[in-house]
């Protein structure tokens, strides 16, 4: 079965705690979600978003505290007006909507944020692997329309 | 042109008063292209000229202008410039992000029905309007010190942008491969940036010596992300002056991507750049409530 | 004069694009490039130059230098040359000029550019005289000619029923092999010359390097880098390592156009930054073309295809400057 | 005068830190052994001269050599951490690889200043090309005449080459005057400006070559004073910086006026520089 790259931005004081409480309850979550643990919601600049798409994630996530509840008063507020936006302009650019995805999860919400993780997987897996990165670009591993001229060995080992 | 005449005996009375240091204004080059002018001497305000030429939005050189300079910071002059309705509002958003204060610009604000198609390119001063224009309804600047012209009622227009619904209604992949093959042409020579008002980040984010966001190649990835990052950067910010599109050598229509937003921003917060000087809603907290 | 027909250049170009790669002049959404074309009824005719020079097929906006790859303290560098012939139909003899130009940089000044001179090495030129000088055109300002067929390899100039051809060099006789040329009585087709800008002497400008001039003039540059990009001569580069794929140590060593316009050109890591003013910078720009450029490397940084002139988005004209110049000589 | 990896110029030659020496707060001294042919094209290098040195991975710059041929096959730079390269060079260790292009540039003319006396002025980090001029004198200490050495920097722990400051003083015919802007209370040496040194040491021009590096401003205040001292732009040498990529004269970086600092410089006489149509400044 094909299985998405998913990147989780989570917010320390409540997502990754959320986290936390889905795993020490032993809810089950998809191992595809790889999370990086940011101080608030708001730290997800567009660009952090832009970065993981390109680098290949099949669906980035991002998971906030509940409004009101940040621990920095406003922080999620400008996240709300923000991912929307860039939603708005990244499926404008052709990414599939459901790729990306904004939602708050509390430091006791461990079934919430198994939920959510399970559905985003599951919509993403239904989407295959993103396009957005390997469309038209060139390859990145391979050496595209060269030979190896000359290879020169350091000779010494690690 | 009527308005060349006001212009001029403003900029005269402004520079041989000492009310300003510098106008900024419009001129024909040698081949009778319309470009920016920088008049210092009510001697050579008979430089102004005023036609459907005057394409440029002459606020992008504002920041430059009117940063306090040298290591003391010592205060520029005061500067008065030349603005179309959609360059009006491009203050408007700049004196909302505290670039510089009201007192520093005298604004000649000149009502405008348009500007053509090919105007700093070629010596042309008649012919179809820019594609801005025939969606512009907008005749009157929104801030000015003094206005040249007769405030006109607003215009109709079709208020129908074809461009942006065509692409609206496309599927997600047949989009990517719209925007790929248009950023495929993209050389990196940076021109949207430059030109844009808005754009006046000492140092591109995107140009950084250790960015991480972007490379430094032209794989159109790349500049795809810089497009897109720097189109999400003028969210709420854009004025759709469309300097960006036309400077363009390749063509590429940039200004689409301004346009989506500024609906986006129109819809989700009924918010539109540079009415009024206030911030981009994305900048301040839900309900509107400080910054 | 020896003629190919329409036809006969056309069957030769489709061979040409079938054996190697064939760049020509071919409209993409509008704007008119040199790209490789797999058949000849993309080819543009009626141009008078596309937007870009073809300098981008000797000194690409990117190319990788090498590969680097980490295992553990050990590093394996793989060095990158380019390969394939490549021929380009349509040049222009601006653009010829242009590859001499940077030939005089990156070959002839020691040590040579190995990735330069082997797509030089690799490539021909089938020029295409121009019929009239374009509205910004002043080759004949710098010592060029709308059919010089100097910098060619193969000249072509129009003629009732198809091209007039000149095998300039032994490159180009022998990609003329084979193809069926009609030996025609008369003489090539005289050229118009439409304009001549007064030129100043090399020697004049460093008179002129501390006038207030360049600081006015520049005043309205954007500091993009159109006018280095869209120029046939223009040659700084940046190089730089970046990642090749996420989570390996591999990584490419890339080169890649960069501009005396821009603010940062000379910038260093500490923060000093001897070009700040755009004056300065612009100055620098034409003093490269007309000065720096010919005592550094010999020839003009300059052949007057004009397409500066008409890409600049606020009208900084280099002609304005030269005849500016002139006028003060004077 | 540029030896090449082999037939292409921007390829780099291998080399094994073997020393990595802290010398001062975010500067480091590398000592680098050079793996596949590199060897060859070192040789021979003289005082003055830079290579370009690669953090692979993340880019190349040019640095000063501050090691002579004469006191074996390594290379030595020093580097201060400052840019995106410089901290890449910073984060390897002992056994690393790193990328070495060179040598490039011009040098110090030190046949021509046989038997006469030498003021060799640093600041900063800009002492690290003027070691191998030090160095040269000191091995072949009867060549020359009196050395004086100016070394200047903002704090007492940013003086660069301190272990190396005894064995100068000891030298014959040698002194060192150091001087730092901002003094720690340890400090009992000259404080302010190299120029406030330069003017109360007040040197005689006579028979005497002046060398200098440092950051722009410096050398042009240096200038002003040796000039005032009597110092023909003749007798006085600079060694320039700029930023370039490419160290062989291509890539248009780093000119000043018609002159390319990568193959015309580093190394300029004050009559060279004065004549260059733009400032270094």
């Amino acid at each position: 079965m094909y299985e998405p790259k998913i990147i989780a931005f989570l917010c320390t004081w409540c997502s990754y705690t959320g986290a936390d409480l889905a795993g020490t309850s032993r809810l089950k979550t998809p191992w595809n979600v790889r999370a990086v643990r940011v101080p608030c919601s708001g730290r997800v600049s567009p660009e952090l978003v832009m970065r993981a798409f390109d680098q290949g994630a099949d669906g980035v996530l991002v998971l906030g505290c509940h409004i009101g509840e940040c621990h920095y008063d406003s922080g999620n507020h400008r996240t709300a007006k923000r991912i929307p936006v860039l939603h708005s302009l990244m499926t404008f650019a052709g990414l599939e909507p459901e790729r990306l995805r904004l939602d708050w999860v509390s430091a006791s919400e461990g079934d919430r944020f198994a939920r959510i993780v399970n559905e985003f997987t599951e919509a993403v897996r239904a989407l295959g692997p993103s396009q957005w990165r390997h469309v038209n670009s060139l390859p990145s591993v391979e050496l595209p329309n060269t030979a190896p001229q000359e290879v020169k060995e350091a000779g010494v080992g690690g | 042109m009527p308005y060349t005449d006001e212009i001029q005996a403003k900029a005269r009375e402004l520079l041989s008063r000492g009310q300003t240091a510098c106008v900024i204004g419009y001129e024909a080059g040698p081949r009778g292209r319309v470009r920016p002018a920088f008049i210092y001497s009510p001697d050579d305000a008979g430089r102004l000229v005023w036609n459907r030429g005057c394409t440029h939005n002459l606020t992008t050189y504002l920041c430059q202008k009117l940063r306090p300079h040298g290591h003391n910071g010592s205060k520029p002059g005061r500067v008065a410039i030349v603005v179309k309705p959609c360059d009006s509002r491009a203050i408007n958003v700049l004196l909302a992000e505290n670039q510089f204060s009201r007192d520093q610009v005298y604004i000649i604000g000149v009502t405008c029905d348009g500007i053509v198609e090919g105007a700093g390119f070629k010596s042309i001063t008649e012919g179809p309007l820019q594609k801005r224009c025939q969606q512009c309804s907008e005749h009157v600047p929104v801030i000015y010190d003094v206005l040249i012209g007769q405030p006109a009622p607003s215009g109709k227009t079709s208020g129908e942008d074809k461009d942006l619904a065509r692409l609206e209604a496309m599927s997600p992949v047949e989009r990517a491969e719209f925007w790929l093959s248009q950023f495929d042409r993209c050389i990196r020579c940076y021109a949207c940036r430059q030109a844009c008002p808005m754009c006046n980040c000492p140092t591109c984010l995107y140009e950084r010596d250790d960015s991480l966001w972007v490379g430094a190649g032209i794989r159109v990835d790349e500049k795809r992300t810089f497009h897109l990052g720097r189109a999400y950067h003028l969210a709420g910010r854009c004025v759709g002056c469309d300097e960006c599109e036309r400077v363009c050598p390749m063509q590429i229509p940039i200004g689409l991507l301004n346009r989506k937003l500024a609906k986006e921003m129109q819809t989700m917060f009924g918010f539109r750049a540079g009415v009024a000087p206030v911030p981009s809603p994305i900048t301040t907290i839900l309900n509107g409530e400080g910054s | 004069m020896d003629v190919i027909t329409s036809g006969a250049l056309a069957s030769w170009l489709d061979r040409l694009a079938a054996e190697s790669t064939l760049i020509a002049p071919r409209s993409v959404e509008g704007v008119l490039l040199y790209r490789p074309v797999t058949s000849s009824a993309d080819i543009a005719r009626d141009f008078t130059r596309p937007v870009l020079s073809i300098k981008e097929f000797f000194f690409p906006a990117t190319e990788r230098l090498l590969t680097i790859e980490k295992t553990g303290q050990t590093i394996t560098l793989q060095q990158t040359l380019p390969e394939g012939k490549q021929v380009i139909f349509g040049v222009r003899p601006c653009d010829a000029r242009g590859m001499k130009v940077m030939d005089a940089l990156f070959i002839e000044t020691s040590p040579a550019d190995t990735y330069y001179a082997s797509r030089r090495e690799n490539t021909t030129l089938i020029g295409l005289a121009c019929k009239e000088m374009g509205e910004s055109c002043f080759c004949t300002s710098i010592g060029g000619t709308p059919d010089d067929h100097r910098d060619m390899d193969i000249m072509l100039t129009e003629v009732e029923g198809g091209y007039a051809v000149q095998a300039v060099t032994s490159k180009g006789k022998a990609l003329l092999e084979g193809v069926p040329l009609q030996e025609r009585p008369g003489h090539l087709p005289k050229q118009v010359i439409t304009a001549s800008f007064p030129f100043p002497e090399t020697a004049y400008w460093p008179l002129r390097f501390n006038d207030a001039y360049w600081e006015q003039m520049s005043e309205r540059c954007l500091s993009c880098r159109i006018c280095a990009y869209v120029c046939p001569t223009c040659r700084c580069f940046d190089i730089r390592d970046e990642p090749l794929a996420v989570g390996k140590d591999q990584y490419e060593r890339i080169r890649c156009w960069d501009s005396c316009a821009g603010e940062a050109y000379r910038r260093i890591a500490g923060g000093h930054n001897p070009r700040a003013a755009k004056g300065q910078r612009l100055r620098n720009r034409f003093f490269c073309k007309f000065y720096y450029y010919p005592q550094q490397y010999g020839p003009l940084a300059c052949t007057g295809c004009g397409r500066c002139v008409d890409a600049c988005p606020v009208n900084i004209d280099i002609t304005e400057v030269m005849s500016h110049l002139a006028e003060v000589e004077a | 005068m540029i030896d090449t990896n082999g037939n292409n110029p921007l390829m780099p030659y291998l080399g094994r830190l073997v020393e990595v020496k802290d010398m001062a707060p975010e500067i480091k001294l590398f000592r680098v052994e050079l793996l596949n042919g590199g060897r060859e094209a070192f040789a021979s290098y003289r005082p003055g001269q830079f290579a370009f040195v690669s953090a692979f991975g993340i880019g190349e710059a040019p640095f000063g050599l501050a090691s002579t041929p004469q006191r074996g096959g390594t290379l030595e730079f020093a580097v201060q951490r400052l840019g995106s390269v410089t901290t890449g060079l910073h984060e390897l260790g002992e056994g690393d690889i790193v990328g070495v292009r060179g040598p490039m540039g011009n040098w110090f003319p030190m046949e021509a200043f046989r038997h006469k006396d030498l003021l060799v002025l640093g600041g900063g980090i800009g002492g690290a090309p003027l070691r191998p001029v030090i160095q040269t004198v000191l091995d072949n200490r009867p060549d020359y005449g009196h050395l004086t050495i100016l070394w200047a920097a903002r704090h007492p722990s940013l003086l660069i080459f301190r272990d190396e400051y005894a064995v100068w003083r000891a030298t014959p015919d040698t002194e060192l005057h150091l001087t730092v802007d901002q003094p720690d209370p340890d400090w009992d040496q000259h404080v302010g400006l190299i120029t406030d040194l330069l003017e109360e040491l007040a040197p005689s021009p006579k028979n005497t070559i002046a060398i200098t590096c440092g950051p722009p401003i410096m050398i042009y205040y240096v200038d002003q004073v040796l000039r005032k001292l009597g110092f023909a732009p003749e007798q006085s040498y600079v060694t320039l910086e700029a930023r370039m990529h490419c160290g062989i004269g291509k890539c248009g970086r780093c000119n000043l006026g018609d002159k390319l600092i990568c193959v015309d410089g580093p190394v300029f006489s004050m009559a060279e520089a004065g004549d260059l149509l733009e400032s270094f400044l």
